[in-house]
């Protein structure tokens, strides 16, 4: 016997341990005797005891084939002269069957679990939501679990502008930012702004940009116009703040 | 049917309503247990029986939509301690960001803590209206809902009222700047979300 | 506690479980009821016996650390029926060996459960993942994702904890079992190399 090939077996061999199982057992010969194409019938064969023919498996089996078809093929060549080898023939004997055993081992728990989850299929639990009295926090039961510096602290990076960038070198274009800015500012101010009134004496394409940051505000719900007639008066109506600035100072 | 039938297809009546949050039609128990009305009727009968109030922990209550499990009232004590825990983990910097908003300038919209912001705040929003810390005050002339702290907030946040918010002055990095704090707040926001 | 106290504390408990979504642990009873450990084990002995199989639509079960009420297994087919839940599939043998592996050795990563199988695991780790019986753990020291069974699968395999599980040395061949495959290892090694 040439330990090189059980080796060799060890290395190479990346299929499912249950086949080399039922291989060894059931057939009894050597790989290099077992054709190919038995292999694959024999694989079919094991995939239909498992009921089972999934995209899982059809990878396992590419991956054994591939790994046959090379090991096949290494133990048709004529060997060479083997150097001293660690492993006598009984310990990598030994060795597979170790890994058979361990892998065994996890089979059988795995068939055990299988039986176990049958068995528990049947008792089925209920998941309703809370009835609604529950799902309020009880207040009574609450105590202080936060820091309300947090909340100042957080306002004061909220407060925080960010750093100015100089635009002085840039040419006076019309950015929808500040038509924005200037918007929301008015509506600050006012509840009702008419479009002509505010902006009727700056030129057309700040009109125009104007126009479409009202577009951008109704989308955001925080204004909307209205205008009766072709050509007549737009008013513009801004979103009424809530009443004072709650408990700011 | 047999009254060991009636007593079994309670059983399984009972399981259905178990495992139901819904109220379950009649029919729709006929339809399950593949059985005829009057056996239905005879086990609900039996059932009630069984779950009368002050038997079990559940009682059987038929209400609009059919019949429904319920806990007996003399639970819901226990069940409060059990189930309503108030939940506080550690704040998110965008849930403390965007609790500190609805604290100060409250009421507020959605819109606008999302301007001050400058990033979208829906998660945070509804994150923070699960735990009980903010609540729907209504809705702006435009539809956006508004929101308000709650007590459970005050409670929680260790305060006698909203007037003990800590002052912001003392976090406050442009003291200077008279402007009213919602206004100041919207103006940084829009500076930061402008490229 | 007096007779009657236990078992009107058992309706209580029944009541709690009936709304508590997951499996509760003793001590949550304990504290939710205000009362002793003594007095829980009393009542939950008295909603055992009032729930025993049989008895009922609803048995008690204890899994995943707690108690949970569930329905007994004659009820499935009409539940099933009624709330449209088709069978959950059965594991495959990939599935379970790979859930086994994960469910003795936790936390274990994926090539030490592709080394134990001889094939890589990936596809079974994903879907035990995705029917949430398996859960990641962190990672090892080797940056690989290491695994941990989850409360569901206790849940769904009766398990009260993870010492429920059978000692994994009963799955472990007789040594003839052994002595035998040994021999025939060899043997087929000899035939291999004398062709």
């Amino acid at each position: 016997m040439r330990t090189a090939d059980l080796e060799l077996d060890l290395d190479v061999f990346a299929g499912p341990f249950d086949l080399l199982l039922a291989i060894v057992l059931r057939e009894e010969i050597s790989l290099l005797e077992v054709e190919l194409g038995a292999i694959v019938l024999a694989y079919m064969e094991h995939l239909d005891e498992e009921g089972e023919l999934d995209l899982e498996a059809a990878t396992e089996f590419l991956v054994l084939i591939a790994a046959l078809l090379e090991l096949k093929s290494r133990l048709m060549l004529p060997a060479e002269e083997e150097p001293e080898l660690d492993l006598g023939p009984e310990e990598a004997a030994d060795e597979l069957l170790a890994r058979m055993l361990e892998y065994r081992r996890y089979k059988d728990a795995g068939a055990e679990l299988s039986r176990r989850f049958a068995d528990n299929r049947p008792y089925l639990y209920r998941s309703a939501p809370l009835p609604p009295e529950l799902r309020r926090i009880s207040l009574e039961a609450s105590r202080q679990a936060y820091d309300p510096e947090r909340l100042g602290l957080a306002l004061g990076d909220l407060l925080t502008p960010p750093p100015v960038v100089d635009t002085s070198h840039i040419r006076p274009t019309v950015s929808l930012e500040l038509r924005l800015e200037v918007l929301r500012g008015l509506l600050l101010r006012a509840s009702r702004i008419d479009f002509d009134e505010a902006f009727g004496a700056e030129d057309r394409l700040t009109q125009a940009v104007t126009i479409f940051a009202l577009l951008e505000m109704h989308k955001k719900g925080e204004a909307t116009w209205s205008q009766r007639e072709n050509f007549g008066p737009i008013e513009i109506t801004g979103e009424r703040r809530g009443a004072g600035s709650g408990a700011a100072r | 049917m047999t009254e060991g039938g009636a007593a079994e297809l309670a059983r399984v009546v009972e399981a259905l309503l178990f495992l139901s949050p819904d109220p379950v039609p009649v029919g729709d128990l006929i339809d399950a247990c593949e059985v005829g009305e009057v056996q239905i009727r005879n086990a609900l009968d039996v059932l009630a029986e069984d779950l009368a109030p002050g038997r079990r922990g559940l009682v059987l209550r038929e209400v609009a939509g059919g019949f429904v499990l319920a806990t007996e009232p003399a639970a819901e004590h226990a069940a409060r301690r059990l189930l309503a825990r108030p939940k506080t983990p550690p704040l998110t910097a965008a849930q403390a960001e965007t609790l500190a908003i609805v604290a100060y300038l409250q009421p507020v919209s959605r819109p606008e803590i999302a301007r001050i912001r400058g990033v979208s705040s829906e998660s945070a929003v509804q994150t923070l209206g699960e735990r009980g810390l903010i609540e729907e005050a209504g809705r702006s002339r435009f539809g956006a809902v508004i929101y308000r702290t709650t007590e459970l907030f005050e409670r929680l946040f260790g305060l006698g009222s909203l007037e003990d918010l800590p002052d912001v002055s003392a976090f406050d990095p442009t003291p200077e700047d008279a402007a009213e704090l919602r206004e100041r707040l919207l103006r940084a926001g829009e500076q930061r979300a402008a490229p």
